[in-house]
């Protein structure tokens, strides 16, 4: 499954660098994780739930990020298993100022689905995509303006 | 003799169980104290078990056991091997890693669904509930799913063993060079780049097993959905888990469909096996749905590359393929034939091509194993060679048919006129190609139809018609032959029949029906050679116990082999009938002559009927000095060649222009199944021919990512045939006895699924040929929608 | 094919069913159950609670009242697709009712399951978003009234809260002389759309055109609906169809092909009311 | 936590207490022991499973049990009239409508449900009644006309 998706965010890159670095605000965002503890260098537990439509399912893995260059880019990488199937994700992100106070922010990556989830749930796997990259947007901007 | 039965429209005597929901399917079944097996499969296409942890479901209330890879390792369990060996071109012997029953610690799994571990409870939501609780850790790698790509450096490895994840390679037919220069030197090229995609078999039934061991005189019982019990036995039994063969009895039940995908050896089979011993109780595993799409074999997998050559007045000069055949993870009980030996050997097709050559490649792959599904090889053959006729024909501007009625093999009968040898290994016993393709064609009504396209081209429905014509080797096989190609079972069959005291007629046979109708046929057989009538005649199949061997029913072989086996029998019933009889009629042998159920001295109204020969023969009071008693016959019939069915079928489809649609309008099959014993059972056997056939042209294929998961693994979204997406078929057919075997009869039960598909794939090529697309060579199966559409605006 | 535990409760008024659903578990209103049921044989949703709302009364039943068709939320596709009184307001929501899953389907899932669940790819919300329905709902604070347009709030998603029911669907039966047609482009395995186009266009030439299949939620496709309301041919007002929406794909049908298929059936939708 | 049901399957009744998760097909087939009644997929697709509850055809295996706490059932077991077949079962035997049986039962179910609500159903209705039910041997063609036996026997009964 292709991640992509670009945004343009009223804050400075600054601030999006130091919100995206910041774990509490990573948990508020990234859409259906509810926890998020640090487990090392850039390496954290995660914990999430996705709930859409007739499908619910607690995940659990870890998310570390990687390839680090502030302010502009890093690679979000998640690994989440669960009992219907596993999600593995490789997302680069990168920040481009538009302004002093305006961020593009876009991302380009894959997910790999595996199991249950992989086998049955291709018919709306392009609408999930969608939807969590709106809801991560959303989200992002919801906590900038906070 | 008159014939009563055979040949007639006979109704099926096994059809009140099933239309009342009385059959006795393997899932159906409860033995007391049964337990449920849930098996925990790999998610992953290529991953390392790095731990498992059952502790938690063990601890769970109702859990009686759950075993992992490495208790079956303990227990010295090596895992299932193929059935068949192919050596490469050079001599180096096939490479063939076992299939493990579970993949331990410490090991890979090979493809999604590799089953890890099994957890046995009292009920099966409790061994559902306590699978979750196993933990398993997985470390894993990439994964290699097309076979194209597996053979190239570097690519992800399958098996350790197997060097660039080739299995073997393979060749067949004339000498390459000779094969490059006739290609070099023709007047014309066809050539053509194309892909014979996975199929899932998609039996209704999904695949059920119950182990049952009885500690009390150390035997075992297997009730499975399979096509072949013997088979079964011989394989776990002497290959697998080590046990003789004489403790275990192996039961095919009536099972719901295999099409292929219930030949094989699969390694639940053992595994439930397995367990009943350790835990001294039933076990039985069912397969969900979801669970099949990624355990049954798969069928099909081809990746080709055919050119076909023309000299200037449009006849073929030569035929040279390059395919990579996808043989999935493990080699499964038949995967090596069936890109060889029943494909290759066919790629002579109905046509007197001269110089033919086959290079095959087989792959290791992440991916469920491929193996027959029906028409194994054949239907890949017919693909190839049909298609390429079609686009032949196209870019030279010939008529289809015109082309193909001239490049057929002349006809021969194969008793005045000998078989026809092929320039890759097979002899065909007998046929008349040319009238096949003319009926068909009548059927049509070919200029009316090139008149109605010629208007529809003008409009948004395009219309269509794809021709195709196709002949299989069927009823395998010469034990003798299949054994020289590295097949590891004789492929004879046994028919036994027990004459009751009361003339009533048990019959025994190693065929399996799971819908083609034994009960039937069979004693429609039975009952006219004997002159008895049908209700006095019981087939029974499918159980190890009661028929002394079998080979099992696949290959279109039942009748052919089976049913010949049978007559034998009977031969010898009659024969010994004959010694009973002329001495209650104080004749000669010489001098009876049986018929319509009774013996009768030439010339005089003198007869005993056979009843009372039976009876006599069981209560020998006044009886043939030195005549045994008993009257019950068992053969071994070894067939001398394959059947060789053919067959024309024409798919009349429409397009429309806007979508990409495809509606399959008329379908027209023009089959010569050899003599036909059930006309109706037949025509039903080509009717689900076609389906399957059409369903791959137009609907069927699995799909693999690139990390080797199958994203179309239900029925959400694999595509198969309903009632709606197909029409009326036309059938009509020839008979041409088969010269070999007593009953005269070819097989039908693959025929539909061989010729149909290249028909289909053809009608939409000529569809958007007729509506101005005519570069459009090639259109991937299925012809969804969008590759159909893709293919108008490319 | 074995779900998770859970309990099951059989409400007996939408009253029972609301207060079932507010005592804290993770609880699920059961309808016809094709869209659930299926889900929790593979195990992919495991709630604590199923509240069977099947069985109450007051869900069930096809009126006409003063201009406005209402179908209580319980009634299945079959009963809408056979109703006399829809077949003769608005036949196009029989037809589309129809068009739903397969006969057994049609038997047992219900149009209030259908919209709760809110499925991208269903026939309901196109159907009804172009038939300008209005969803009453009821919850712990009341009732209240809200428009299909409003209803639908993107992929899987609706404005219900957890503990909310919906209790009818209420439709205003438009002028006579309005035309309207349910077009469906059906993927042959789910029997979902891969396109659903719902066009209504009244005498007045006011015209609404809604997709499923298309994109996240269903939706009233406005670039469409002004052209034809306007004026514009047939053929100018389908080629704005989809323009502008995140475009669903799949293994069937990729985002490109997709949108074609919108604009052609767009065309067609728009060829039947013309 | 089980729940008492009661349902009447073929003519009798059953009280049962059963789990809340337990699908209809398990119940009738686990412990009612009417295994007449099949599964073959779980995405409610194939259509093996059709049984008909209060009159009309449904996938047993997209209900629970509980569901059908008060209803009437039928399943293929019981539509015979004691030996005389529905003419539906003769139109299947009669025209080979079924190979290896096991989408019969479901089919035959679906096809009762058809000729219930359309006695005189076109080629084209029996195609499009019969959408949700899989069959893998018969390529549809026998059971097209199964079925339009049955309809014209049925019609003759009605009119005689």
């Amino acid at each position: 499954m292709q991640l992509t998706g670009s945004h343009t965010l009223a804050a400075p890159i600054e601030k999006v660098w130091q919100m995206l670095m910041d774990t509490d605000i990573l948990a508020k965002i990234v859409p259906g994780v509810s926890r998020l503890e640090k487990t090392g260098e850039n390496e954290f537990e995660a914990i999430s739930e996705i709930k859409l439509g007739p499908v619910s399912g607690k995940f659990s893995g870890g998310l570390t990020l990687s390839d680090i260059v502030e302010p502009s880019t890093f690679t979000l990488n998640v690994s989440q298993n669960s009992k219907i199937g596993n999600a593995d994700a490789s997302i680069k992100i990168n920040l481009l100022a538009l302004d002093a106070q305006q961020t593009e922010i876009s991302f380009e990556g894959e997910a790999k689905l595996s199991g249950l989830l992989a086998r049955t749930g291709q018919r709306v796997l392009s609408g999930v995509a969608n939807t969590l990259t709106k809801q991560f947007f959303t989200n992002f901007e919801e906590e900038i303006a906070s | 003799m008159s014939n009563k039965y055979i040949g007639k429209a006979v109704k099926r005597v096994e059809d009140k169980r099933f239309i009342t929901g009385k059959g006795k399917y393997t899932d159906d079944m409860i033995l007391p104290r049964q337990t449920y097996a849930y098996i925990i499969r790999s998610p992953y296409a290529h991953a390392q078990v790095k731990s498992i942890d059952i502790s938690q479901a063990l601890a769970t209330e109702g859990v009686v056991a759950v075993f992992t890879g490495d208790d079956i390792a303990q227990s010295g369990i090596n895992g299932v091997p193929a059935g068949w060996q192919v050596n490469f071109k050079n001599g180096d012997i096939m490479k063939e890693p076992p299939h493990p029953l579970l993949v331990g610690t410490g090991s890979t799994v090979k493809h999604v669904g590799d089953a890890v571990a099994v957890v046995i409870a009292e009920s099966k939501e409790i061994a559902a509930d306590a699978a979750e609780l196993v933990e398993i850790d997985y470390e894993v790698f990439d994964a290699v799913v097309n076979p194209v790509e597996a053979v190239k450096e570097g690519a992800p490895l399958v098996h350790e063993s197997a060097p660039n994840n080739i299995a073997f390679d393979w060749e067949i037919g004339n000498p390459k060079a000779e094969v490059d220069e006739a290609i070099a030197n023709s007047h014309h090229v066809t050539s053509l780049e194309f892909v014979n995609q996975r199929m899932v078999p998609n039996p209704i039934e999904p695949r059920s097993a119950i182990g049952h061991y009885e500690s009390s005189s150390d035997r075992y019982t297997l009730y499975t959905s399979t096509q072949n019990p013997h088979l079964i036995r011989l394989l776990m039994c002497a290959f697998v888990l080590g046990i003789p063969e004489h403790k275990v009895r192996v039961v095919g039940p009536d099972v719901g469909g295999g099409f292929g995908s219930k030949i094989f050896h699969y390694t639940e089979e053992a595994l439930v096996t397995w367990c009943s011993k350790q835990i001294e109780r039933p076990v039985k595993w069912t397969s969900e749905r979801s669970e099949a799409f990624i355990t049954d074999a798969h069928g099909r997998d081809h990746v080709t590359h055919a050119e076909m050559g023309f000299d200037k007045d449009g006849n073929v000069t030569a035929l040279r393929i390059k395919t990579f055949a996808n043989l999935g993870a493990y080699l499964s009980t038949f995967a090596p034939a069936v890109p060889t030996y029943l494909h290759g050997t066919l790629l002579q097709g109905l046509y007197t091509t001269p110089k033919i050559h086959l290079d095959m490649t087989c792959a290791f792959t992440h991916t469920n194993a491929v193996d027959a599904y029906r028409g194994a090889g054949r239907p890949e053959a017919t693909y190839l060679l049909e298609r390429l006729m079609d686009l032949a024909a196209h870019e030279m501007g010939v008529d289809p048919v015109e082309l193909r009625l001239k490049n057929f093999i002349p006809p021969f009968d194969g008793v005045n006129q000998p078989g026809y040898q092929t320039q890759v290994a097979l002899q065909y016993d007998s046929g008349n190609y040319h009238e096949v393709l003319r009926r068909g064609v009548a059927m049509l009504g070919y200029e009316e139809f090139r008149k109605a396209q010629a208007e529809a081209a003008q409009s948004n429905k395009l219309l269509g018609v794809g021709f195709s014509t196709y002949i299989e080797a069927c009823g395998i096989a010469p034990s003798a032959v299949v054994g020289a190609l590295g097949a590891r079972a004789g492929l004879y069959e046994v028919g036994q029949v027990r004459v009751q005291p009361t003339g009533k007629v048990s019959v025994y046979t190693g065929a399996h029906s799971h819908g083609q109708g034994h009960e039937t046929t069979f004693a429609q057989v039975v009952a006219d050679k004997l002159g008895i009538p049908l209700e006095d005649v019981e087939i029974h199949h499918g159980d190890t116990e009661t028929v002394a061997f079998g080979m099992g029913t696949y290959g279109s072989r039942s009748l052919a082999v089976g049913g010949s086996a049978i007559v034998k029998s009977l031969e010898k019933i009659i024969e010994k009938g004959a010694k009973i009889a002329a001495h209650k009629l104080e004749a000669n042998e010489e001098d009876l002559t049986f018929a319509d159920g009774k013996y009768t001295v030439n010339g005089t109204d003198k007869s005993v009927a056979f009843g009372d020969i039976a009876l006599t023969a069981y209560v020998p009071h006044n009886y043939p000095a030195g005549l045994e008693p008993g009257l019950d016959f068992s053969s071994f019939y070894d067939p001398a060649n394959f059947t060789y069915p053919y067959g024309c079928h024409i798919a009349v489809v429409e397009v429309d222009k806007e979508t990409g649609k495809v509606s399959l309008k008329r379908f027209i099959a023009v089959d010569d199944v050899g003599n036909v014993i059930n006309p109706m059972i037949v025509d039903g056997q080509i009717h689900g021919g076609l389906a399957q056939g059409i369903g791959q042209a137009l609907l069927e294929g699995a799909i693999f990512d690139e990390n080797g998961q199958l994203i179309n693994g239900s029925y959400m979204d694999y595509c198969m045939p309903r009632a709606d997406d197909l029409p009326m078929f036309e059938l009509d057919r020839t008979e041409t006895p088969c010269p070999h075997n007593p009953l005269g009869v070819k097989g039908a039960g693959e025929a539909g699924c061989i010729g149909s598909t290249p028909a289909v794939v053809n009608a939409v090529l000529d569809a958007l040929w007729s509506g101005g697309f005519g570069h459009v060579k090639d259109i991937l199966m299925p012809t969804t929608p969008e590759r159909v559409w893709r293919a108008m605006n490319s | 094919m074995i779900p998770h535990s859970f309990d099951y409760k059989r409400a007996s008024s939408v009253e029972e069913a609301i207060e079932i659903l507010q005592n804290g578990s993770y609880a699920k209103v059961l309808g016809g159950g094709h869209s659930l049921v299926p889900a929790l044989k593979l195990r992919l949703n495991a709630p604590e609670t199923l509240v069977d709302v099947t069985r109450i009364e007051s869900l069930k039943g096809i009126t006409i009242e003063e201009g406005t068709l209402i179908i209580g939320a319980a009634n299945t596709h079959h009963e809408i697709a056979t109703s006399a009184e829809v077949q003769n307001s608005l036949s196009f929501l029989a037809d589309g009712a129809s068009a739903i899953g397969d006969v057994q389907v049609r038997n047992k899932g219900t149009i209030g399951g259908s919209i709760a669940h809110a499925d991208p790819s269903a026939d309901w919300p196109a159907l009804l978003l172009a038939a300008n329905a209005q969803i009453v709902i009821q919850g712990a604070d009341g009732t209240k009234t809200v428009a299909a347009q409003d209803f639908f709030t993107g992929f899987f998603s609706t404005v219900l809260e957890e503990s909310d029911i919906i209790t009818q669907i209420r439709i205003p039966i438009p002028p006579a002389g309005t035309k309207s047609t349910y077009q469906k482009f059906v993927q042959p395995a789910s029997r979902f759309a891969i396109v659903g186009c719902a066009a209504v266009k009244e005498p007045s030439g006011t015209t609404r055109v809604a997709f499923a299949g298309v994109s996240d939620y269903a939706f009233r496709d406005e670039a469409v609906e002004s052209a034809s309301s306007s004026g514009a041919s047939v053929e100018e007002a389908a080629s704005k169809a989809a323009e502008g929406v995140s475009i669903m794909s799949d293994h069937y049908a990729s985002e490109d092909y997709r949108k074609h298929l919108a604009k052609v059936y767009a065309r067609r939708a728009l060829v039947e009311v013309s | 936590m089980e729940i008492k049901i009661s349902v009447n399957v073929n003519g009798k009744n059953y009280v049962r207490e059963v789990e809340p998760r337990t699908l209809l097909v398990h119940f009738l087939r686990d412990t009612l022991r009417l295994t007449g009644t099949h599964i073959g997929c779980d995405t409610s697709s194939c259509g093996a499973c059709t049984i008909h509850v209060d009159g009309v055809a449904v996938k047993s295996c997209t209900m629970l049990a509980v569901q059908a706490d008060g209803s009437s059932i039928t399943t293929i077991e019981g539509l015979a009239q004691g030996a005389e077949l529905h003419p539906l079962q003769e139109g299947f035997k009669e025209c080979h409508g079924l190979q290896c049986g096991f989408c019969t039962p479901g089919m035959i179910m679906t096809a009762a449900d058809l000729l219930a609500k359309n006695p005189n159903p076109s080629e084209a209705e029996i195609r499009h009644g019969l959408e949700g039910n899989f069959c893998r041997c018969t390529g549809y063609h026998n059971i097209v006309k199964a079925v339009q036996y049955a309809a014209e026997k049925m019609g003759t009964e009605i009119s005689a």
